[in-house]
């Protein structure tokens, strides 16, 4: 059972570097226990199936694990590595599988959700023992009676937890209550590329936030309406070079409109990212304190106005030209961005490492991907006033794991903990080449997980520190808050709806979440 | 009758051997003749009343309660009586709203494309019984479409109408947003609904065009009934009754729409011109509110009862009457005139 | 020991068993008796009433009447396709009512053919040999017949072998002409070819009885006469009973040994062509059997005399007057008894009896029962009616003796309706319904009404009544102007050697037989004749012959 | 002269030889350039996206095939054999009770039969819908949820089918029973020998029509095994999952060969079949 207390000792290292200036009040674990004030009013009810040894610590023999997990490929590739070494590092204790074959079930987010609570509810014996799920979701998953705390199971596990291993905003969100219903692991965000040799051949520079991107778009669709814009890349539907370090002009006549910066209307990057940022960076907030959406706000309003100026640019917008083409469906921009026919893109924390990659063989006398791409932080893109905290927010998904409830075996429910405990150790190191952030504050100061880590080098390090990330408040309303903001982020973005104002459009998809939240309640 | 009370009373009276045989015989042929007619209905009986009728009575039963499939608890703490009934009648819930907008918008879509599904294979029928040359391969053609599954031919659809690499839009010249904009995404449906069920009624028709008296067109035309007049007057009466049967499947089958929706409509910004009542149903069902069944088999038991109302007028209006007795009246006061 | 004798119940189970489920009734001489049979169909169409016939072995019986009449539904009792309601029906001695149709030892011919459209020629007449097991004789491995100590063949009960099969299959082909066929499908054969199957497939099976259903009436005319001879043809090689429906006169007239003639549920006459042709019971039989059918006059009958409505008379032959009477007196007498029992059974008896029986007035319950004459179980309600007056018990036993009596009520309504089959159906056949409290279409108050009628007529008495006068068309003869029949010549059909001659006579057509050497002009006289040797009288209301 | 070649020229049968020609483009085009297509490569839909063929020899390419038959993603061959293995068994297990049960009805002639018949038919006037939450109840509490079994059974109960093989039954001459029972056949015997060869058009009619609703089925489908893992999908559930998949990334061949390898079996069997389902249809003069 040495592992199982890796955590602990690295707490308190943490906390022996930090007694200086805080004095540790919480009693952390010599006894291998866990701080009282995060068990809650939990009644364990869980089958009493597992004996301790000697020294207190729990006897594992062979427990079978099953987990679902809403990470897909790439990062699914990752993460059943991951799971892999744990199996190795737990062999004859603890072992994942599933029965479709491979250590872990993976399904994509638009369906895991829906999936997981009728399997708990209707189907409990195909239901998974630990579920690796998004941090903000827990209060809802919780309110449907779907997990159980993983404190208790903790604390069997002599795992000793400290709240400020990790990241404030990130474990608070898997608190229900006092209770703590899982182990945050990492956040992500979508992030913005740009073709830094084009830029600087065509004498800009690197945008830093939203007004420098909107100029530098406008200066390259003008330079583009000139003739004079340089690009090179790979061949497109109208050019074919065959060597895509070859600088060429844009010929707006042959190749068309030029549009800098694609985006879809309605794709992940921006349904999941993006329109969130936008609404953080103006001071909108999605739902409230009791989890009813609260985004018909002018804030929101204001920052969907970035996304509509985007692709419809009024008198009032600060970019003159459209940035993108309009009703774009899914993957705007992926390959005019190596075709050089457009200079900002953006791509998912996991894409980062094929996309660098990508560059990297395109350019490979010229520095790859280092020299000739930009990676933006997303801090102060999406608003025109700098002045506030809240421009600086990144909206990111955070990841978790929780303990299923249906699992009643007490031994499977520690090894679900130990499990926990093992990702959120090891959330450096290989998942950093997915582009997330880990969400241990410990893990994000190794050197050797983190920081020496060639992906942290390569991409991660620009990506903002995780006190810049902000998810969605827990709301038991998870699904109907979403669903009402995307729809309104659909229609806003979409040539459909450009007469209707967005006040309204989120007016009206609020009104209709709000019903539906009463009429769920009243049923 | 008295001779079967005489019946019961054989024990006490003399009988003929023969009566006493036939009498025995009688109830032994009876009962084989039953056990075997019951033998030979009781699978599928048996199959009707678990897989048809069970539900049905339970199904009414349901959409009393608040009910969860999982955990289904029939008391008072559950008993909802008509509440949820009433919930659908007021459109200031959203259940209440999106069942009369799924109701509407269903409507709309029979409106529309029953007749296409009835006139278009019907035109087409009469064009291919024309004989012209490779009929039969029309034939085989125009019916290929219904074979495949409508998942199949939608995500075809769907493809070749999206905005960004379908051919649609660049073959015509437009860059028309089939996929988003929700009047052309209803025109997209429309358009992939009629293609893809046409088939069927086109089968039918031919089959019935096929089957016609060919002397009565003969006689028709010695009468000098040309062309148009000719089908309306003598081949469409023929066909009547598959015609009765094409409308009635067809509007019934639309008062189901929801797969060619739900594949074509993916993309779709306004979700209130999706959601057929069909799609209202099914999103409910596969969705996680597990307390929601009472409320969706109070929606089917009402979509139901409007689908009852469409096919009972139907068979009223399609009636057959009787050939009356106007002129035989009109003959027999000529008769007495004279 | 008759199947037919009373006995105890016990005893009667005891003789049941005793039996093996084989009823056989030992007293019967003929090869089918049908006994009082009664066709009632569930939705209370009655189609057949007491039926009684018995066919010796080896006849060839035609049952003829228009269609409607109930003879396809007979013949389907007897086949065992339709349920016997009431009656008894013995095959070879052996009660054969319940029995199924593979039972009674049958093979039957459709109207329809009923050749399995799905089987070659072959395996259409091979069907039913196999799937059945029959009693064989017990082959041994080289497939030789084992036979007992005496000689005999050993008979076991088993399917058909493959050869045995080829053997019968074969040998009907050869018969029936159908070798080159075998394998044809039936909608590749000709009409004749497809009858010829058919009975092919009936005579593979051996059986005792031949039923065949109209077999004849999908054939156009030719191919019908000469399929007629083959048909005999083929019931003398092959020696089976037959029973052959048809409507078609002509081929009841050319191919029957007897002749059923049936109308409406009920047998009109039962005989020999010629006796039906030549003496026919009743103005039904007389008008259907016949081509063309007979002439029927109206004429008054006083004082030995018959008189034409034209005022031309006729002296009838002595002793017919004497007829005309006993008939009118039979039936007055008849229909008089009828109307009391008709009376009493409706809504009278059941008082009556109870009152009687109470006041013990013993001879008026005589007098009661003996109206019964119709009522085969007497002696049981006589017997009833002892106990009761002894034990003075009576409640109970009344509804005995009410049973008994209302056993045989169908047979004293259709008295009734019997009046409808004697005479030609002047609309189409109604059915008639059943219903619990009325037994026919008729109300019990009209059918009293219809017997009063009857009654007053027959008191009116023969003097100065109106009667039928029948003529065959060959019974004419030329006469001179004094001739009784002086009719307009409107139609002349010409056949040969002979010619029909239409005419019209006082506002009725009618048709004479003559040479076809005589002359007629259209619209011109011609003046007839008849024997009184040749010609029949009927009664118009009841529809029976007199003379 | 020109009178004689106008006889010759049959206007109407050309005028529908051109009508049906343009008809049976309008049918073909879309099949065939989803054919075409899904042996294009991903590159050469994203640069010439509006080319209706591949543009080069080059971009000719079966890696989608290859892709669909070895991801886990889209097992299209497991939907194939779920798809088949639903289909066939839901369509010939109602065949077989509902002849059964038709031949009960039609030709036994027991007294109940009529009215028996009657109720069911005046079920069919209650549309399927109604049954959809508590079958699925049903198929729950009887543990056959996400189970192809529970895709299977509720079709059982349907009443169409039962009533077109009835009226088929009913045209077939009641002579050639009774004259199979003269014979000595049994009911066994004459339902085996006789009713089902000769009612083997509707009940290839039925069958055909009872496997296609089944293998085209998406509601009930996404009820029961919505929520499982792709290899217990049915062909027409998994289809309808590729265009989720393409939300993340879209590969145009990818899709449009699944598509195909879902319709060429169906498309093989229906050039068998085809000239069945004309002359079934018209003898039975009904569909569904």
């Amino acid at each position: 059972m040495k592992k199982a207390t890796h955590l602990l000792t690295m707490v308190l290292a943490v906390t022996l570097l930090a007694a200086c200036e805080t004095a540790p009040q919480s009693s952390s674990g010599g006894d291998g226990g866990i701080d009282d004030k995060y068990l809650g009013e939990w009644k364990d009810d869980s089958v009493d199936d597992l004996q301790f040894d000697n020294d207190g610590n729990p006897i594992l023999n062979n427990v079978e694990l099953k987990m679902w997990s809403t990470v897909t490929n790439p990062d699914a590739e990752y993460q059943d590595q991951i799971i892999a070494d744990f199996n190795k590092a737990y062999e004859g204790q603890i072992k994942l599988s599933y029965t479709g074959g491979g250590v872990c079930y993976h399904e994509s987010r638009f369906s895991i959700y829906g999936n997981f609570a009728k399997t708990v509810n209707q189907d409990p014996e195909n239901a998974p023992d630990v579920f690796y799920g998004y941090g903000e979701r827990i209060g809802a998953i919780t309110n449907q009676d779907l997990i159980v705390p993983v404190g208790p199971y903790l604390k069997m596990a002599n795992i000793g937890f400290q709240k400020d291993y990790f990241e404030t905003k990130l474990i608070d969100n898997c608190f229900v209550g006092d209770n703590l219903y899982g182990l945050p692991i990492s956040v992500d965000t979508a992030h913005t590329l740009a073709r830094k040799d084009i830029l600087e051949k065509n004498g800009l520079t690197v945008p830093t936030n939203y007004l420098e991107l909107t100029d530098v778009c406008d200066k390259l669709v003008e330079k583009a309406n000139a003739g004079e814009l340089w690009v090179r890349g790979n061949d497109t539907a109208y050019v074919a070079k065959g060597d895509p370090t070859e600088w060429r002009k844009y010929s707006v006549a042959i190749e068309g409109p030029y549009y800098p910066f694609p985006i879809s209307n309605g794709d992940m990057w921006i349904y999941d990212y993006y329109a969130e940022t936008a609404a953080l960076q103006n001071g909108g907030v999605l739902c409230d304190k009791s989890g009813m959406p609260s985004f018909a706000s002018p804030e929101v309003a204001g920052g969907l106005q970035i996304l509509r100026d985007w692709i419809f640019p009024t008198e009032t917008s600060s970019n003159k030209y459209a940035m993108s083409a309009p009703d774009l469906n899914y993957d705007a921009g992926a390959k005019d961005f190596y075709a050089g026919t457009c200079s900002f893109y953006l791509d998912g924390a996991w894409g980062l490492y094929v996309d660098t990659a990508k560059l990297d063989t395109m350019y490979i006398g010229e520095g790859g991907s280092k020299d000739n791409l930009a990676i933006i932080n997303p801090s102060k893109l999406l608003c025109k006033d700098y002045s506030k905290d809240y421009s600086k927010e990144i909206f990111g998904d955070s990841h978790a794991i929780s303990l299923v409830k249906n699992t009643t075996s007490r031994a499977k429910r520690v090894a679900g903990a130990i499990f926990s405990n093992y990702l959120a150790e090891h959330s450096g190191g290989l998942w950093t080449k997915a582009g997330h952030l880990p969400a241990s504050t410990v893990v994000q100061q190794s050197t050797d997980d983190y920081l020496d880590n060639p992906y942290y080098q390569k991409y991660v390090q620009y990506f903002g520190t995780t006190d810049l990330y902000q998810t969605m408040p827990v709301s038991v309303y998870y699904d109907y808050v979403m669903n009402g903001y995307h729809t309104a982020l659909k229609q806003a973005t979409s040539s459909i709806y450009t007469s209707r104002n967005i006040i309204d459009l989120l007016s009206d998809a609020q009104e209709d979440a709000v019903q539906r939240i009463n009429d769920i309640k009243g049923l | 009758m008295a001779f079967k009370w005489l019946k019961k009373n054989y024990r006490e009276s003399e009988v003929t051997l023969s009566d006493y045989a036939l009498d025995l015989e009688r109830k032994k042929r009876t009962f084989s003749k039953y056990a075997v007619g019951i033998l030979f209905m009781l699978p599928y009986l048996a199959m009707f009343v678990t897989f048809f009728l069970y539900p049905l009575i339970s199904g009414l039963i349901i959409s009393l309660f608040k009910y969860n499939i999982a955990n289904p608890v029939f008391d008072a703490t559950t008993w909802r009586g008509f509440t949820n009934y009433e919930k659908l009648f007021t459109t200031s819930t959203s259940f209440g709203a999106d069942f009369w907008n799924g109701i509407r918008l269903t409507l709309l879509f029979v409106v529309i494309i029953v007749p296409c599904q009835i006139l278009i294979p019907l035109g087409l029928a009469y064009l291919v019984n024309l004989k012209p040359k490779g009929s039969a391969f029309f034939r085989t053609v125009l019916y290929l479409p219904s074979i495949f599954p409508q998942t199949a031919t939608g995500l075809i659809f769907l493809n070749m109408f999206n905005l960004n690499y379908g051919f649609i839009n660049s073959f015509f010249g437009t860059s028309t947003n089939w996929l988003s904009d929700p009047t052309y995404n209803t025109i997209l449906i429309i358009i992939f609904t009629v293609w893809a069920g046409c088939g069927g009624n086109f089968l039918i028709f031919y089959a019935a065009l096929q089957n016609c008296d060919s002397t009565l067109n003969e006689a028709a035309a010695i009468d000098g009934c040309k062309g148009f007049r000719r089908f309306i007057s003598i081949t469409l009466p023929q066909i009547k009754p598959q015609l009765v049967i094409c409308l009635f499947t067809t509007s019934i089958g639309m008062m189901n729409f929801y797969g060619q929706i739900y594949m074509l409509g993916a993309y779709q910004v306004d979700s209130s011109v999706k959601l057929t009542v069909i799609y209202v149903i099914q999103n409910l069902i596969t969705g996680t509110n597990f307390e929601v069944y009472g409320m969706v088999s109070a929606m089917a038991v009402l979509l139901g009862v409007f689908i009852a109302m469409i096919s009972i007028t139907q068979l009223v209006v399609t009636k057959d009457r009787k050939g009356g007795s106007k002129h035989a009246e009109q003959y027999q006061e000529a008769l007495k005139r004279s | 020991m008759s199947a037919e004798k009373k006995v105890n119940f016990k005893k009667a189970r005891e003789l049941y068993k005793a039996s093996g489920a084989k009823i056989v009734e030992d007293s019967i001489d003929s090869f089918v008796s049908i006994r009082d049979v009664d066709k009632i169909y569930p939705n209370g169409v009655q189609a057949v009433f007491h039926f009684n016939l018995d066919i010796k072995e080896k006849e060839f019986i035609v049952f003829v009447g228009p269609s409607g009449c109930g003879k396809s539904t007979t013949l389907r009792m007897i086949a065992g396709l339709e349920e016997i309601t009431n009656g008894k029906l013995y095959i070879d001695k052996v009660l054969a009512n319940t029995k199924s149709p593979d039972q009674r030892d049958i093979a039957m011919v459709f109207q329809s053919y009923a050749l399995y459209p799905h089987m070659n020629v072959y395996d259409n007449m091979s069907f039913g040999l196999k799937i059945n097991k029959a009693m064989l004789p017990l082959l041994d491995k080289e497939g030789k017949p084992v036979s007992d100590e005496n000689g005999k063949p050993l008979l076991v009960k088993r399917h058909y072998t493959k050869d045995e099969i080829n053997d019968l299959v074969f040998g009907a082909a050869r018969i029936l002409n159908l070798g080159d066929y075998l394998d044809r499908k039936p909608k590749e054969l000709s009409g004749g070819q497809m009858q010829r199957v058919a009975l092919g497939r009936a005579i593979v099976r051996r059986p005792k009885l031949f039923l065949m259903d109209e077999p004849l009436s999908n054939l156009d005319a030719k191919l019908r006469i000469s399929m007629r001879s083959e048909i005999l043809k083929i019931h003398h090689r092959v020696g089976a009973t037959t029973i052959y429906v048809t409507h078609d006169q002509t081929e009841a007239m050319t191919m029957a040994d007897r002749i059923v003639v049936m109308n409406m549920g009920h047998i009109s006459q039962v005989d020999t062509p010629r006796n039906i042709y030549e003496n026919p019971s009743n103005l039904f039989g007389a008008i259907f059997i016949g081509s063309p059918s007979i002439n029927l006059m109206n004429v008054t009958y006083a004082d030995s005399t018959i008189t034409f409505g034209n005022g031309s008379a006729l002296k009838l032959q002595d002793g017919t007057n004497a007829k005309i009477k006993a008939f009118f007196d039979s039936k007055l007498l008849f229909y008089k008894q009828t109307l009391q029992r008709f009376e009493l059974r409706h809504h009278e008896i059941l008082p009556v009896l109870k009152s009687l029986l109470r006041t013990k007035n013993e001879a008026k319950i005589q007098e009661l029962l003996g109206l019964h004459y119709l009522c085969e179980r007497e002696q049981e309600i006589k017997d009833l009616l002892a106990k009761v007056l002894s034990e003075q018990k009576y409640k109970n036993d009344v509804r005995k003796i009410m049973a008994l009596i209302e056993e045989k009520d169908h047979v004293l309504s259709s008295i009734v309706d019997e009046l409808d089959a004697n005479k030609p159906n002047t609309e189409a056949h109604k059915p008639v319904v059943l219903n619990k409290k009325n037994k026919g279409v008729r109300t019990p108050h009209e059918e009293k009404e219809i017997l009063e009628k009857l009654i007053s007529y027959f008191e009116k008495g023969y003097e100065h009544t109106n009667l039928i006068l029948g003529v065959r068309p060959e019974f004419f003869a030329l006469g001179d102007a004094n001739s009784p029949v002086k009719g307009k010549v409107f139609l002349q059909e010409y056949l040969g050697t002979e010619k029909y001659v239409y005419f019209s006579f006082l506002e009725k057509e009618y048709v004479v037989r003559v040479s076809s050497k005589e002359d007629f002009k259209r619209g011109g006289d011609i003046n007839l004749t008849f024997d009184l040797h040749d010609v029949h009288l009927f009664d118009p209301v009841t529809g029976l012959s007199i003379a | 002269m020109q009178s004689n070649i106008k006889k010759h020229l049959n206007v109407p049968k050309i005028i529908a030889f051109v009508i049906l020609s343009i008809a049976s483009l309008l049918v073909l085009i879309p099949l065939f350039w989803a054919l075409v297509n899904s042996f294009r490569s991903a590159d050469d839909i994203y640069y010439h996206p509006y080319s209706f063929f591949p543009t080069s020899f080059n971009n000719w390419t079966i890696s989608n095939y290859i892709s669909i038959f070895t991801s886990d993603k889209y097992p299209v061959g497991r939907w194939i054999i779920n798809s088949l293995i639903v289909s066939l068994s839901s369509s010939v297990l109602y065949l077989i009770i509902a002849c059964l049960a038709a031949y009960a009805f039609v030709f036994l002639k027991l007294r109940f039969a009529n009215g028996l018949f009657l109720f069911l038919i005046g079920t069919m006037t209650v549309p399927g819908i109604v049954l959809t939450v508590p079958q699925f109840s049903q198929i729950y509490q009887m543990g056959l949820n996400k189970t192809l079994l529970g895709l299977i059974l509720p079709g059982l109960g349907g009443v169409y089918g039962l009533f077109l093989i009835r009226q088929f039954f009913l045209s077939i001459p009641y002579d050639l029973i009774e004259s199979a029972r003269a014979d000595g056949a049994k009911d066994l015997t004459i339902f085996t020998h006789i009713v089902v060869p000769l009612g083997k058009s509707i009940i290839m009619v039925q069958g055909l029509f009872g496997f296609l609703g089944a293998w085209n089925d998406l509601v009930w489908a996404q009820i029961i095994i919505g929520q499982t893992t792709p290899d217990n999908w049915t062909l027409s559930y998994g289809l309808s999952k590729v265009i989720e998949g393409t939300q993340t990334y879209s590969n145009l061949g990818l899709q449009l060969a699944c598509t195909i390898v879902a319709m060429v079996p169906i498309a093989i069997m229906y050039i068998f079949v085809q000239k069945r389902i004309v002359e079934g249809v018209s003898m039975t003069g009904i569909k569904r």
